[in-house]
């Protein structure tokens, strides 16, 4: 009987990593997504990272808001706590719950429709906050799940499945985030999983707000001749300007490289990220350089992808608010009630 | 109608007419916080314009030895300092009443033009002019100058007044200096020119003693602080800034760690009220005691996440500080607008917990006790307070705390339950109150659960399957039907012989009580029900039985305490039984109102008070 | 219980079981489409998943030559082509019916332990394996496989379907050839292997020559057009996406100006639906008629700004077609839960007019009605359709219209007569419907005006004075009230010696007359009432009055209608009279439903039918 | 009586316009802002560009979302009608609005809050609409309104009135405009009203969205020492960069000048706008040198201002949209109600 039955994500080996744990532990629900569908690759690259990085499931928050993009934390990491909101909504939810518990490894997935339309003030206020997590944008030019419309990031002259040409210029994330302040600005591709999986260990790895806009085709509404988002027109305009190497915190940088071309920056957490250039003039660490760089590019039709622009100099929401180590939402009632000796001498002031 | 031959103590109201950005409200709250010194019951309600300075403002005062201190609806005493509201204000002085004004410029006669009042003409301008020389501080203290007439007028306690200064200025001794000059000006003209005191007068009394002088939003804060609140998400607006004031001045004060000097709070002002809900439920998802503040236009923004905190059972508080609706409406004028936006507050089935405190003691009640619902019924829970008691400071009984209290945390699951379970399910198996455990983030894997708004069945797992869908909105409405028996129990207050029953909500207390009394001394007698939570209990229901004709004073123009009233209680002819009395024109409510409207209906029973009448009007 | 061995023509149930995305959808589309050609009262109901690909969805098609074409609960007939759900689907079919399913593999027998039911092996994948090559056409041709052996089955005329290929692959000459060949398999496959046709079958009538095929959203969409609507803003949700598709559709088609070739319309695909509101707003404000289209969590972002129009008197039109909520919910599963959040939606004091389609004719109907009422009442008004009514084909009369028509702009000043004024007011004089006529932008600078939420007075300045802001809300209040003589009027079914009323609403229509048929058949006779607006008219009063036991029939949880016609009329004793058959499990009403929970109560009468009572117990 | 007075706005002289109109008929309300507030001086500023550009005041929409800033369109041209909205949402109803009726001149006036924290998605979207509008954001640093919270253009380091230190890194209007393809960018001063009139009839001609960043300094909350928005501050590192001259449609530009420091640009409507760049080698026209010259100095802590960026290429919705020329909201009915016949016709489609 017909039914269209899609792989779960694959586990090439069952080697346990640090803490013992598979692959296959880092995996989530059978995805309900289209065959093909970009998304299904990033959460093969998220799964592979989480597992590379010995992440325990269970530190790790995952959260998303409402789009066939924000259904894919569903598809892994089984063993972490999970939360599918409401739509444009998830930034404002990873606050909060970043500032409850900032013991924990937050990874947030969004669409271009959830982020940058409905969502688009509080992914920028995010972004301003420095909040501490990863934010995956799986950026297919359309609105997959209400079935094709033109979203915020789809290119001028990008044709709809019907034809029709979109005629409002783009917002790109990569430059919005730039503008905005962001610490960690990459874009990369889901057909791209060897480039994909680094950024996301370094991502995570980051302490503050880590956007990656994964262009991440929609087989089903916004793949065919005349879109700017298939997979073959991205593929053709791809170009790998920073390749990012991620290394433990624990293993140590060994190999000489040309330190012309390659950058190494260190992680609060004690991890490194080289990052190989294809340019020698190219600085992801010169937020204005990095601009004009990719205007230029952009302007030329590029898709400039890698780890574009990196700033581990700024502090995160916690940092801003000097809270205490201890998560909140751990510390102890008696620490946080003054109690009635307290009381009594406060309403003196009250006479 | 007062008869003002007889010498009148502790038992007037005076109105001070201003203009906002003078500085006319410290000398207001100054005047105040005295008569409070002197052991007096009193309250004073600040009449404010939603704009930064230049606008007409008005502080009304009300002394009362017998504690109604609801507002009142004529003067005995104005003091009209603001030329554009001038006409108006002496209008408003009753027939046999004072008005104070600036004699500095000769007045023309028609505004003088009342024969049945005193004017009072103190030149302060001119006094203050004399004294300074900065205009800025010219402005400043004349507001201290008609103080100090006031002080002598009214036998104010000078010492007291000399004491909140010093108190305040301990720092700034030129100032101080200023103040006193003003004051005494003030007061030395009024003994010169007016046989003081005025024939309603104060005398210390001890009825203050074991009380305090606060606004609603400060105890508001002091209760989120004393909940254990770590995480606030907010976004600024009238009424309701001054609780994420209060609450950041008091964690400041009392959640910085001795030794590592780090913050045990985290305040988060959002960029939109829809971000601050978002921010709420995140942290509370996550484990955290978290609110937001807000008033009618953030309830209306924070609709869609009311709802999947509501679905997804996700504990939440929001305070709301009700202004005057709708929309924009009127910011700084009071009203209870909010109700049913509350009650059922996002699209689809849903019904939430709310909590109606009547004066700031309850507000820091009512506050920890939200928390503890939210947390005990994982829902939304409605803190409903309102511009009068929120921003004005009342007189009431020193809070108590109970050292041995220990927040209801709920349902959670610990990491040794977790490991104990052979398999973690977020909504079965269900409690006595129909709520099932959760697990929280970070605490062990066994107890990872994937949250979401969309369908979902008993076990947590998505579904589109119609029984599995209603089998968990069911629960939630049995859910939310069990906490009628934890929210606060109604304040009734019978009397014998009463032949009706009067129900109120918050703020409206005071003011009905003082009507219940005035009704009483009629003759005709009512009984007193303050509701104080819904879904509403026994009592409620019971209250609703045992009377035929209940009045339900509330301030708004839909009568939306009725309607719960009437949906959610399954009194027979419960609809016929329940008379409305609205008032909702933005200022608090008055015994008048009441009165009036009862007395309008209310048959055996004397004829409405005239005056009671033209005030409804007017107002009611 | 249906007899089986005589024959049924024209009075039968099937379900189509199938996997979304697999092509299945057009095929049993086409079928339906056919025996609505085919002259026989049919229906059609698509229940698919909140999902693109891969995931269960349903297509149950009713036969029924009175036209009782409301949802059936039981089947004759499934086509279970889901593996995943084939367990399930089995246990479905009556006692008597038929299974047909794909026998290329062979079936575990406990897949075909039923032996009171009929199994139908049709080796559908090899047949179109030997067929065609390429994978996508297999398994798009396998739909039409099923669709030719039901065609034997059933005795669908074999020339309709051929005539309908023909128009749809007219310019696609290969596939309308793959088609043909499908269909053919699956028909000779049929009729060499069964006694072709089943006992129930078709049969062609003329009942539905002067009837359509459209779903609601088309017909809305149309009616938007025909109302004269030029701004459309919107933000995509389901179910109501569908409406600006067509509208956008209908526009290319006749709103494009013949000379300029110009646009006589503006599509705003909004970033949010705050922003979809905000649109609307604007665009109505400056004498534009403007609509959106969403469902329940765009209602709720809308909240605030409903306020808006509300309390600024502009006019706007909103279109939800409801989902199942609460939140995110079930986003393509059917609900009437939206009822209050559209009622009383904003915070502060607040009442809307809402209208209620039963069918997509009415769709188009009403949605006139909703531009002439929003303009001529200078608010907010909710065209409440639904899912299944939005997304689904229903057979309904044709459109009609009438050239004369003219929309009615309500009080709106033209130059002249501005300049005619002494001086315009925005919020007086008012005239009967307590409506006071506004100026449009650009007229004439004695039309200028300045909009505000902000508190106001009667002639549309700024004030903070309680009976100024009164005296504008009061009118309010009447205005909404005067909306009742407006709305269209109730649809009233009286039966002589009926011992009741049925109340309901919207797409429960079909099922409830079914049931009340039903009923009639069993001795139980009651009057018959379906509201189409809100507020409500006397004759609804009139309804509730003359009648002393009522059943409110609606699908959502909460019997929101219920407290509608409890706290808006004026009936004595309604509550109590009225009585509430939910059902809100996210597919559409059924009859077995009403009859169920009417013969449970409804004394004297029956026992309730077993199967109903088990179908309640599992979907209502 | 103590009762502060503040001057209607001013009017130097009562020559009438070329539509007989005085100034006087250009102002509106007395204004009931604090004495000195920024705001009153944009007020003026706006009364003066009306009054210049000789606009007939009931073609005027002018729209506001709330806040101090959004209560000053009832302060200018009281002939026009006016909508002060809901907080946040002006671009929305100015959208509609503008949909509804394309032959109104619109202005909207907002705050920094109203703007960048609740607004923020909105102003986003209708500079990707490029709404024909001007757009003036009375930039004070803080809720002016709600008494003096820091707003998201708070920079870094600047500090609250009781001397708390903003962390946040800010949102400039500007760079954000630019990111986001915005036709018209320009900053100015409310204490700079030389520039600003002639900046405000640049952008109440230009069609699409022009936007004006106007720092204009709240003297109750945020003008004290410290705040880098005070009158003080903005005045010690105000830097002009391209002064804009208006030339309307009529009258010619006569006046050579260096070719090297000037650029003209012509409207659609036939006016002019002639830059003198303080900077030879700063283009205003080139979105992408903008961009890094504005980094660059901002990054010195300078205020750049002056019309920095102006494009009249790109169409406004209406041209996206293809919309016919007579305003929507005054097509005749019978051109929009395609009758019975129509209906019937089509009806043969749904059988
Ligand atoms: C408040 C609200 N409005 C609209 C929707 C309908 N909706 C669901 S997903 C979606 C857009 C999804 O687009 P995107 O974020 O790009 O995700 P994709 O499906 O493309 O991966 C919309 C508009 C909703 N769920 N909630
Ligand atoms: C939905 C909503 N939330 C909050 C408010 C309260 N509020 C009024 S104005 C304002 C901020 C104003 O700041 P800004 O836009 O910078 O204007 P300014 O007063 O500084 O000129 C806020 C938060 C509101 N009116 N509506
Ligand atoms: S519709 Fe597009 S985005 Fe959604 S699952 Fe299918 S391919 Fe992916
Ligand atoms: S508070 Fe600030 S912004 Fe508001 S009017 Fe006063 S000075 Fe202007
Ligand atoms: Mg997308
Ligand atoms: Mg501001």
């Amino acid at each position: 009987m017909a039914s269209i039955k899609k792989p779960a994500v694959l586990h090439p080996n069952l080697r346990p990593n640090a803490i013992g744990l598979t692959m296959r532990d880092y995996e989530g629900a059978m995805s309900t997504l289209c065959a093909g569908c970009g998304h299904d690759s990033v959460t093969a690259a998220i799964v592979r990272a989480f597992y590379e990085l010995d992440t325990p499931p269970h530190m790790i928050a995952k959260l998303s808001g409402i789009g066939c993009s924000s259904k894919t934390p569903t598809y892994f990491v089984s063993g972490a706590h999970g939360f599918n909101s409401a739509h444009g909504r998830m930034p404002a939810i990873a606050t909060g719950a970043n500032a409850a518990n900032r013991a924990l490894t937050y990874i947030g997935i969004s669409g271009d429709g959830d982020s940058l339309s409905i969502g688009l003030g509080q992914l920028c206020h995010a972004i301003r906050r420095n909040l501490n997590m990863l934010y995956v944008i799986e950026n297919n030019g359309v609105y997959g799940l209400t079935k094709g419309q033109f979203s915020a990031s789809a290119d001028v002259g990008t044709k709809s499945k019907k034809g029709e040409a979109n005629r409002q210029s783009p917002i790109d994330p990569v430059m919005l985030a730039l503008t905005l302040g962001a610490t960690f600005v990459a874009r990369s591709f889901s057909g791209d999983k060897a480039q994909l999986v680094p950024l996301l260990k370094a991502g995570l790895a980051h302490r503050g707000f880590a956007l990656i806009d994964v262009i991440s085709p929609c087989v089903t509404f916004n793949d065919h001749e005349g879109s700017t988002k298939s997979y073959l027109h991205t593929r053709k305009h791809l170009l790998q300007l920073v390749q990012a190497d991620f290394v433990p915190p624990a293993r140590e940088i060994t190999a000489d490289y040309d330190a012309g071309s390659t950058v190494n920056v260190t992680l609060h957490d004690g991890s490194n990220v080289r990052l190989s250039k294809v340019e020698r003039d190219y600085d992801p660490t010169d937020r204005r350089a990095v601009f004009a760089s990719l205007q230029q590019r952009q302007g030329r039709g590029e898709v400039p992808t890698g780890l574009l622009y990196v700033d581990k100099g700024s502090g995160d929401v916690h940092d801003m608010n000097g809270t205490s180590d201890t998560p909140l939402a751990q510390v102890p009632y008696e620490k946080l009630c003054p109690g009635s000796a307290a009381l009594d001498r406060l309403q003196e002031a009250f006479r | 109608m007062h008869q003002n031959r007889v010498v009148r103590t502790n038992d007037f109201a005076l109105k001070l007419a201003n203009v906002n950005g003078t500085g006319s409200a410290s000398a207001n709250g100054l005047m105040m916080q005295a008569i409070f010194r002197m052991g007096i019951p009193v309250s004073g309600k600040n009449l404010f314009p939603s704009n930064i300075q230049g606008l007409p403002t008005w502080y009304e005062v009300r002394v009362n030895k017998h504690g109604r201190t609801a507002r009142a609806l004529d003067y005995d005493l104005i003091v009209a300092m603001n030329a554009e509201t001038y006409a108006r204000d002496v209008k408003e002085v009753r027939s046999g009443g004072y008005l104070l004004y600036d004699s500095t410029w000769p007045l023309d006669d028609e505004l003088l033009a009342r024969n049945d009042i005193t004017f009072l003409g103190v030149p302060l301008a001119r006094m203050v002019n004399e004294i300074f020389n900065n205009s800025r501080e010219r402005i400043l203290m004349k507001n201290i100058a008609y103080l100090g007439a006031l002080v002598a007028l009214l036998d104010i306690d000078m010492a007291i007044i000399d004491h909140m200064l010093e108190e305040k200025f301990s720092k700034k001794k030129a100032l101080l200096e200023s103040n006193h000059k003003a004051l005494r000006s003030g007061h030395d003209y009024a003994i010169d020119n007016f046989d003081c005191p005025l024939p309603f007068r104060l005398e210390k009394m001890d009825a203050t003693g074991d009380k305090i002088l606060i606004d609603g939003n400060t105890a508001t804060a002091l209760g989120c602080v004393y909940a254990g609140a770590t995480v606030a998400a907010w976004y600024p607006i009238t009424p309701s800034t001054s609780v994420m004031d209060a609450f950041k001045q008091f964690c400041q004060d009392y959640r910085r760690d001795k030794e590592t000097g780090k913050n045990n709070y985290c305040i988060l002002q959002a960029e939109d009220e829809l971000a601050a809900i978002g921010m709420v439920i995140g942290a509370a998802w996550n484990g955290a005691r978290a609110f937001t503040s807000t008033s009618g236009p953030g309830i209306s923004l924070m609709n869609e996440l009311i709802g999947l905190a509501y679905y997804a059972e996700i504990p939440a508080v929001i305070v709301d500080v009700q202004r005057t609706g709708p929309s924009t409406g009127m910011p700084t004028r009071t009203q209870q607008g909010d109700i049913l936006a509350c009650a059922y507050a996002s699209h689809g089935d849903t019904k939430h917990i709310l909590l109606f405190p009547a004066s700031p003691d309850e507000c820091f009640e009512l506050s920890v006790t939200a928390f503890d619902l939210a947390e005990r019924f994982q829902t939304p829970v409605f803190l409903l307070s309102d511009l009068d008691i929120g921003m004005n400071d009342w007189v009431c009984p020193r809070l108590k705390w109970d050292d041995s209290f220990r927040p209801n945390r709920g349902r959670v699951l610990s990491a040794a339950e977790l490991e104990a379970l052979p398999k973690f399910f977020r909504y079965s198996p269900e409690d006595a109150d129909h709520v099932a455990a959760r697990s929280l983030p970070g605490v062990h894997s066994k107890g990872a659960f994937f949250t979401r708004g969309s369908g979902h069945n008993k076990l947590g797992g998505y579904t589109e399957i119609p029984d599995e869908y209603q089998e968990v909105v069911d629960r939630l409405a049995r859910k939310h039907r069990a906490a009628a028996k934890a929210v606060p129990a109604p304040v009734i207050r019978k009397q014998a012989g009463a032949t009706f029953g009067i129900i109120t909500v918050g703020g409206c207390d005071l003011a009905v009580r003082e009507a219940i009394d005035e009704l009483a001394e009629r003759g005709v007698i009512a009984d007193y029900l303050r509701v104080r939570g819904f879904p509403f209990g026994d009592d409620v229901e019971a209250f609703l039985r045992s009377h035929d004709r209940i009045y339900v004073v509330e301030q708004n123009r839909d009568a939306q305490l009725r309607t719960l009233l009437t949906m959610e209680t399954s009194v027979e002819g419960v609809k016929e039984k329940l008379k409305s009395v609205l008032v909702y024109g933005g200022f608090p409510l008055s015994s008048r109102h009441v009165v009036d409207a009862v007395t309008r209906e209310a048959r055996p029973g004397p004829a409405p008070l005239a005056a009671a009448a033209a005030v409804a009007r007017k107002e009611g």
